[in-house]
């Protein structure tokens, strides 16, 4: 069975480990949070300006003064510090972020990946995007397999116009995780009950199979 | 100390002119200068060029001016929430330049710091990079980028002293303290106004130097976005 | 929250190496990692480079390390009051690049920041634009500048907390937060250092992302370099 | 009768305006704070960083951690505030700063100044004076207008490596103010007593010399 949204992020907190400063993206990167550990040390930054961001405030205790990326209301854990958005790229770019989580529209085997604009819709613009997929080190992709019109999202080349160039290294999908090596895409992990032909046939770009290809534990 | 406050903010918006450009804080709308947004809608200035990370809602913040048509040229990295930015974008009466939110930051941060132009990585690849300079550092891709340059930045902050020290407040810091000195004024509005004097000079994050105008706002409607809670 | 406390000076040292390259925060004598310093003197390292302001005096500070012929390098703006530093100098044993302060400072933001490279005024015209790029911006011209590499970085807080957030004090904060990450390992050294959330996330000057190792420094001595007094 | 050094530092301070932020270098510069009126709000800044700069601590009072940038322990007026040498830096390069005074060991008609390094002798460094002669609209130079040689120190050219190259625009020595206009020095004020001759005697620059040449003020 192909994951929900909230499974691709519990496996992608897998991915999370002890000492991880994390940016995590809209959409399914947001829902992370909810499955790391509780039993390691993790911090997440925010780019309008906070690290050690915590969970949404309860009601009545919401502060405008105090938001994500996403403009929600939230709280800061003990040992957090806000910041000027100037030394919150600072952290992004100086690669002091040890790992970004982000969506994507479209992912290249060559590591490109499109997530910010489509020709002809409306373009909302690329925010803190950019910053994160050129300086992050460990970027990881959350995604679906396939676009709504059941196209694949993971591509020999992206048709999209580009958020950055060679930076995806490892992707999740509700079918599969997959890394970015020499320019393929290689299946590492199947989702529960979905076969190596299912994540083929889905799967535009190369795709290198290895003889064995474990199913993911959650 | 020299002193930095003035009345009112119509005083503090003295000098500003048709097609000028404008610098403004605030990240969604959080930390954005209110009451200086609201008296330029009322001088119903035209023709400006806003740098702001984003573009308000429809009926707050730099939605206000879209709303009156007074913006020629948006300059942001996220303009998402805003049906009447929409519409003037997609009927081209609004311009509109998309930047890297981080770059964006920088530039402000080097017009302060008399930094002429860096280079960054971010957009190597993509548009953002077309008719731009590009060149490898340490096996790296990066672009060059410019300072801004503008007339006038509208900063909020949380309290501030009369000798134009500033300190800010959460998330609601942002960018308003890069765009600080970054323009040829710079107008801070903060919640609290005190003497000078009464602020840590540890605590201060932005030295008065970098303000030419501070005022107390009249009032303060810090409206929330995203309204995001847990149950108890 | 990720905790960055280590037992101690010399566990704060691990890694380090003949032939590094080190920053040191500090402006003469003041806030400079005294704790850090005597370490690396006792640990005898050899043959390193010291990206720092200023070089101490004959008996302390950077001084310590050059009396023990411990460095192969200063990378610094002004190195005036130390013998032992011009003996070595002039008799070549000892290798100084002279750079602007204000270029200094911006090498290490850059570091910090992942600006690979900026342009800036300082020194155009001058030896210290020999070699370099040279452009002209806005009718002026600007040379380019490189952000610094080094292995660590050892700076001094007045407060520290367990995440690793630093807060500093008066003057003593100089070039200090310019190179909390400007080095693969930042090592913080601070007067008092509390547990994660006792300080005031909005008074914090440099967030522990910055910092990999934070210490309480055994003991201050904290040497004034030029003591100016007025009658009462 | 020639200026003493307070007599230069009392003539510059007449060049302080209401509302100036000014930096004062080490020597004369210095000294001028002491004779800026008291019916003027100036701030000094010192590039080690503070802002609002105050007269020194009394005894007893030093502190190690409230420093100038010559090293001096001082104090922090009421409104003061603190930053690290990269904001310090970006309010000099910034030209947020209105007016930066320094001494110089030579100044050349065309406005170049040396005052860091003389070849053959231990070199010091530049400090932050080359960022504040690259950046600074208004510099002024305080300095004898001969060294302790009888040489002038108002040259057609420097002799000794730069400090910043077309930057000066005004100069207060022992025997006169004058300003650098169009690659010349101009004659603005001769110090009580001292003759336009003897100024020129002790210029090795293109000096023009107004038919007036009024005694300064002081």
């Amino acid at each position: 069975m192909a994951l929900t949204k909230e499974q691709i992020a519990q496996r992608i907190a897998k991915e999370v480990k002890d000492g991880y400063y994390v940016n995590l993206g809209i959409g399914i990167p947001t829902l992370v949070a909810n499955f790391v550990r509780d039993d390691i040390e993790v911090e997440f930054q925010s780019e309008n300006g906070i690290l050690g961001m915590g969970p949404f405030p309860f009601e009545g205790e919401e502060d405008p003064d105090l938001i994500n990326a996403g403009k929600q209301t939230i709280t800061a854990l003990p040992g957090a510090s806000f910041f000027d958005s100037a030394l919150s790229f600072s952290m992004i770019r100086g690669q002091h972020v040890d790992l970004t989580i982000l969506g994507a529209m479209e992912v290249a085997q060559n590591g490109d990946i499109a997530n910010w604009k489509i020709p002809g819709k409306m373009v909302k613009g690329m925010g803190g995007a950019m910053d994160l997929v050129a300086s992050a080190e460990n970027i990881i992709v959350a995604m679906m397999h396939t676009n709504r019109a059941g196209a694949s999202k993971l591509l020999k080349q992206c048709s999209l116009p580009l958020t950055g160039v060679n930076c995806v290294k490892k992707i999740v999908t509700n079918l599969a995780v997959l890394e970015i090596k020499e320019d393929k895409f290689h299946l590492l992990e199947r989702a529960p009950g979905v076969t190596v032909e299912e994540i083929k046939k889905a799967t535009e770009g190369d795709l290198i199979i290895p003889t064995e290809v474990p199913e993911m534990s959650l | 100390m020299i002193t930095k406050t003035v009345k009112n903010v119509t005083e503090a918006c003295k000098g500003v002119k048709d097609g000028m450009t404008f610098m403004l804080g605030g990240f969604g709308l959080s930390g954005i200068p209110e009451n200086a947004i609201a008296e330029l809608v009322r001088l119903n200035v035209k023709d400006v060029t806003c740098i702001s990370n984003n573009a308000g809602v429809d009926d707050f913040g730099l939605g206000l001016l879209l709303q009156k048509k007074q913006i020629k040229k948006m300059i942001s990295s996220y303009v998402g929430e805003n049906a009447e930015f929409e519409r003037q974008m997609l009927s081209g009466e609004l311009e509109v330049e998309l930047i890297p939110q981080g770059t964006l930051a920088q530039r402000a941060r080097a017009a302060q710091s008399g930094i002429p132009a860096f280079y960054t990585p971010a957009g190597y690849g993509t548009e953002v990079a077309e008719g731009k300079e590009s060149r490898e550092f340490n096996g790296k891709m990066h672009i060059l980028e410019h300072a801004f340059k503008a007339d006038f930045a509208f900063v909020k902050a949380w309290k501030g002293d009369t000798a134009g020290n500033l300190i800010f407040k959460g998330t609601a810091r942002n960018f308003n303290p890069n765009m600080c000195g970054a323009a040829n004024i710079t107008v801070a509005e903060v919640e609290e106004l005190v003497p000078a004097g009464s602020l840590d000079p540890n605590q201060i994050h932005i030295p008065g130097i970098l303000v030419q105008r501070i005022f107390e706002g009249e009032k303060y409607e810090k409206r929330i976005e995203q309204r995001t809670v847990r149950k108890r």
